[in-house]
């Protein structure tokens, strides 16, 4: 029983903290600083950064250019990252659709995909949801007709994070609608987003971002070589990506991140009487509760972690709704933390699209501009990605053993 | 006690609420959207033709004499249309302020902001003064038989359109004494004076202001020199029992919208509403909503208390409950929308960024929680 | 619009106030203040002390000894006791069983029973619920069979509350077993409880008391004219009983007498540094927070009553749902401040029943004797009348008009 | 990093969880409330037999050398199956007093503490002394060749069955001062010493203790005169790691309880466990728990950090975080069960009991939270 971290792991924390504080450009961490986000070409080039230190894809096998790591140097690599904070390496590319097509791709598709999806060349996005499905993913009906030595597409997926960046999308398409359930003929397809017919539209997310879009497919032809693994057997491969790598999702280092943040402001923000916010006693309770639920979190995280190194297995760990769930809630009580450090400093709308070129914020007027954005963009983390309703229910089912359908 | 609106209330509410209705809503986001100073110029001349520009005046001064119980009507009616045009910042606050300091000057004023052609404006925040009111940088020296006024001034509701600008500034003490703060009336043409728009999260627009060196005559001081503080606190608890009411309206508008779009979206083969956690979520959100309104109604009747402290114990307590019943039912709102709750396409979005803008406006829960504890608790239960 | 009370609710409320002060025992006061407590002889006492000042029974007609006063003037009383703290008027006899009587009795039964109703000289407890029904009340099977001009009763009650005491009880018994709902067939009783066959078994409850009962009827006669109203038609008068007189129910007065004992005990209690626990941040804000609280639910339990002035019906208002729920909550929340406030102080068991005899506490051990046994005894409040589960049902079919089952 | 329990570990996980499920539960807290000084006979015995009374102590002393870890797998155990018999008070606590100040006499001790034989108590909580360690007023002075101790000492656990009484009592400095708090060796039979044993609201029997110019022997000294406050600290704080491990093992069995309540019992034609509510606030209680492991583990790995102050916030942070998790589980677990829930009936209620009084023992959130703040909160964070 250990709970700290060994000398070698320490070793391995501090070269990773060297590595991002001498490689990490500048722009990078004064825009992320400023605004907690990242834009599009910063994340190409610091995933460029780590994969030339072959730090690109800390979980993939030797073999296909991961570096070999254990489990938990992947969780100290991760956090590092969030903490900094610096571009985490592109989760679609990396824990998604990498590990789909080293596990079930043919040879061909590994040699020509996995290299452009570690160095980010090819920005993969994911084609999963349909309006009308929400979270019942296997309602999906954008449908994929043979003909010839291709796939016609048409239909429409919904929330496609970052599809106007995107090189490619892997999509789950309906090639078999009469199968007798719904999970079952569906299959798993390389979209290149080049490709005429496709047409991504912006959806504008609350913290006034373009993030996530809708695309709409119109007999949009893909060639069947990119059809990955059998036809019809594409919810397998969903449910496998979906369940893989589940031990950083509490994401601690991201509210750590936060919530340094919030402690700076309040060391400079006035309260009345000439006092400052962090000496406020009601600010300091929030931020001392939040502290022992991260560490908390964090030895919730370390010890499945731990489990799974001791008894691996295929299955995804229902414990890790745990992470997911306190997770999502406290990534979104540090960015309230932060907000309301923030206070007035946070209220003037910047605009990082640039749409509105007429909406200039004065120099100086704020010194906490991205506070409010980073709150607004936290709502989402208890709706993606499994929402917290859905966790509570795998916990129910698959370890408090009710059988009932709620 | 009595609870019930008069005749005229209820006209006045029936009144607002369709006005609200027809204009608001997410035609009214898209609207101030394509403004440039946040006023929407056909919407503005509604209010005036209904009397509510004029309505938190005193008859004798050419108002409707409307007090915190219409105002309270009126906010609350706003808030469930998520109406962006800034009557709270343009008619409302410099208005206690005004009425407060210097009644003769608000007297005039009166006929032309009711008729919608002058915009007022207070120009008060300072960056980075977050919620302490006191604290004021900008500076007044006398000058001759004027003054000089330098400083900057943040997140000027109304700013942007405002043709009557109101600006707090320093003629004495140090930076966050009460004592030494006074009001100037700054023409907005006035030389060294600039001012920028910007919008905030919530689509209201708003300003900042320059001032550099900028020459006023003697006449320009509102108010007696350096008292302005009381009246200056007394406007910011007038405005904020307004947004109180405003919260009410607003996750009001967000209940409804949640019920509604959980009975109609179906999922996993049904609707949304057969999920028991929903339907109790919903439920929560009615207890907070109703727990607002309760306290939006006696932040509305402690406007009137003799007692400065009783006064500011309830506006504190009131704004720590509707902040607090925000943040749940706006939050839990977006949460059971799903998706399409963290986008701009629903009106849900767009009011779950006003109540997060409300929850910290005139300050947050923290705040007022410090202020109240300040000055003992409610019935000064916790003080010496 | 006026939140204030009017003068002459002002006078009203001083005028209890004053009554309270000079007339309750004090004795009564005393063990109150020491245990938040009250023995069955008190409450006796202190209840023919208001019958004589006319005010044991605040919302009755006054043809049956009922004060005539407003919605207003019966909270401003129910409250004056509740903070004072001072017994509130049973509510088997005053609320429930009463009113039932004089709406559904004859005149013999109203001549016969309402007077020793009102002076308590008569004791009821309430025979609803059973083993194995739950909240699920009608599913009751305690049987009632005619056998001349008796009923002749088998079957069991259980959570019979004061029963040990009790003189009376008034039961809901099955009838007709055979009626095609089980809400019908069901019938309204007046038992007493000294007829042979009623064995009263105590249950004891996790704050170490005796308040509530099993009871066992093996073959009980019950005279025919004990019945109330018409046979077959019980479920409609426990209907009538449960939704009367439910403004009350946020009892405020309860937890702002908590708070009031708290904020005494934190007065004098120590924290590190040489303050008292009154200047701890953590408890201020506690505190401070539950005072919004309270002030929020008092003013929405008036609004409600405001609006049930204006607008009377019959039906139950459902918005009083939020009564009981947040009533509750706050209740638990005060009583949970006034044990953390009394810390060690509570910890020692102090047995009012004195069942155990040698569990005897040295004097001075302890200050705040009766602070946990008020948090375990607050537990039940969302448990009883109407969990706080179907509180929320109740809002979301009858004000949100959620029509799924859950 | 490694949370993997060594062999010996997981057999004393195993022997301990047999032993309790043998003998403890509702059979337990028969069992408990039949002796008059809180401890069973039998069981105590059966502890002594299976090495648990010695476990604690080094081996050389004659103990088995169990450190945090091996407390922590033993505590969790005994909150599981409820255990009343005074363990933490009546060998942990006082032990680790005595290794820290006096190793020496620890091991002339420890066989007989490992036998059964001898059951120590420490008395160090004062009347009003809330969770302020150094709020001793009970005062020792020197008296020819010895001590004269007057006071009066309160809640002593295993203080009604020990048989070497460990005295806290001041000789030198002001009422809350940390220097000059000293401890003795007091025998049972004192002349002057009177003690009354008592329940609390858990079923454990403590004791109060009263002093009346009670004569001791230089050599009744343990450790230096006046230095005893950091060893009473760090006895403290073991025992607090012992009880938040405690709190996991009683939590997790009322979310079992629960669990098999709502599958079985019948409710409006169906099991309980058909509504969706029930099931998630079962699925929190999990979360509750298993977050409430993790600190326990912390606290438990912390009590052998060099640095006091890091040692004091692990503790203060684990309980803080175990006192929250055992308030939701054992309030929803008692809330679930609905009548039977509060009753004396099933194990629950009593576990409530329990883990409602661990709450608070050794200090209640808000202390341990207050203690972080000095601290700086972790990781000194909020520091200077």
């Amino acid at each position: 029983m250990e709970l700290s971290f060994s000398p070698d792991e320490l070793a391995f924390r501090a070269e990773v903290r060297a590595f991002i504080r001498d490689n990490l450009p500048e722009d990078i961490r004064a825009f992320a600083h400023r605004s907690g986000y990242y834009k599009a070409d910063q994340v190409r080039r610091w995933q460029k950064i780590l994969d030339s230190r072959g730090w690109a894809a800390g979980h993939w096998p030797v073999e296909f250019g991961g570096p070999g790591w254990t489990a938990v140097q992947r969780y100290i690599f991760n956090e590092e990252l969030l903490r900094a904070p610096a571009p985490e390496p592109l989760s679609f590319n990396i824990n998604m659709v990498g590990p789909v097509i080293y596990t079930f791709g043919t040879e061909e598709q590994k040699s020509r995909f996995l290299p452009k999806i570690r160095s980010l060349d090819w920005w993969f996005c994911q084609g999963f949801s349909e309006p009308g499905a929400g979270s019942d993913l296997a309602a999906l009906k954008t449908s994929a007709v043979t003909d010839g030595d291709s796939y016609v597409i048409n239909g429409q997926k919904i929330w496609t994070s970052t599809a106007q960046h995107a090189d490619w999308m892997f999509a789950l398409v309906r090639t078999d609608p009469k199968a007798p359930k719904k999970q079952m003929g569906i299959s798993f397809l390389l979209i290149d987003m080049n490709t005429p017919g496709i047409d991504v539209r912006p959806i504008v997310t609350i913290d006034g971002e373009h993030h996530t879009n809708e695309v709409f497919f119109d007999n949009v032809r893909v060639p069947a070589e990119n059809l990955i693994g059998e036809e019809n057997k594409g919810w397998d491969y969903a449910k496998f990506l979906l369940g893989s790598e589940r031990t950083g999702i509490a994401r601690v280092g991201l509210s750590k991140g936060r919530m340094d943040r919030a402690l700076e402001l309040a060391r400079v923000a006035p309260v009345y009487g000439g006092a400052r916010l962090i000496e406020d006693p009601g600010f300091r309770q929030r931020a001392l509760k939040l502290q022992v639920e991260l560490k908390a979190l964090e030895i919730s995280a370390l010890r499945i972690i731990d489990r799974q190194r001791r008894n691996p297995s295929d299955k995804p760990d229902a414990a890790s709704s745990i992470l997911k769930l306190r997770g999502a809630e406290t990534q979104q009580a540090s960015a309230e933390l932060l907000a309301d450090a923030a206070g007035p400093s946070a209220a003037p709308f910047f605009d990082f699209r640039e749409m509105f070129s007429d909406n200039e914020v004065p120099q100086g007027v704020a010194r906490a501009d991205g506070a409010m954005r980073v709150h607004f963009a936290a709502r989402p983390a208890t709706i993606y990605g499994g929402a917290s309703e859905v966790q509570k229910n795998i916990i129910a089912k698959a370890i408090l053993g009710f059988k009932d359908k709620p | 006690m009595n609870f019930e609106y008069s005749d005229e209330q209820a006209l006045l509410s029936d009144a607002v609420t369709r006005f609200v209705s027809d204009r608001y809503g997410l035609a009214g986001v898209r609207s101030a959207a394509e403004t440039k100073d946040g006023v929407t110029a056909a919407n503005w001349q509604g209010m005036a033709d209904m009397g509510l520009l004029g309505m938190p005046f005193p008859e004798q001064a050419g108002g409707f004499g409307g007090g915190p119980v219409e105002t309270q009507i009126v906010m609350e009616a706003f808030g469930r249309g998520h109406v962006l045009d800034p009557w709270v910042g343009g008619v409302l606050l410099p208005g206690a302020l005004l009425s407060a300091l210097d009644p003769a000057r608000l007297t005039e004023l009166v006929p032309d902001v009711a008729t919608g052609d002058l915009v007022l404006a207070l120009a008060h925040e300072e960056d980075g003064a977050r919620y302490v009111t006191a604290q004021v940088v900008t500076n007044a020296r006398r000058c001759g038989n004027g003054w000089r006024l330098s400083g900057r001034k943040v997140n000027v509701l109304a700013g942007a359109a405002a043709n009557r600008l109101f600006v707090t500034a320093r003629t004495a003490g140090a930076e966050a004494d009460e004592d030494g703060i006074s009001v100037f009336e700054v023409p907005v043409d006035a030389p060294g004076l600039s001012r920028t728009a910007y919008r905030q999260y919530d689509g209201q627009t708003v300003a900042a202001l320059t001032l550099d060196d900028v020459s006023l005559p003697d006449g320009a001081l509102v108010g007696d020199e350096g008292e302005a503080f009381s009246a200056l606190e007394l406007a910011l608890d007038t405005a904020t029992a307004a947004i109180c009411a405003e919260a009410v309206g607003a996750t009001e508008t967000m209940l409804h919208a949640t019920v509604d779009y959980l009975k109609t979206r179906q999922q996993f083969g049904g609707p949304l509403s057969r999920f028991q956690v929903l339907q109790h979520r919903c439920a929560e959100m009615y207890v907070a909503v109703e727990q607002a309104r309760s306290m939006a109604l006696y932040a509305a009747v402690s406007l009137g208390l003799e007692d400065r402290d009783e006064r500011r114990r309830a506006i504190s307590a009131a704004k720590v409950q509707c902040a607090e019943s925000a943040r749940f039912a706006g939050q839990n709102a977006v949460q059971m929308h799903g998706g399409i709750g963290v986008t701009d396409e629903l009106l849900v979005g767009h009011l779950f960024r006003r109540t997060t803008m409300i929850e910290r406006q005139f300050g947050d829960a923290g705040h007022h929680l410090a202020r109240l504890d300040r000055l003992g608790g409610l019935d000064n239960q916790m003080g010496e």
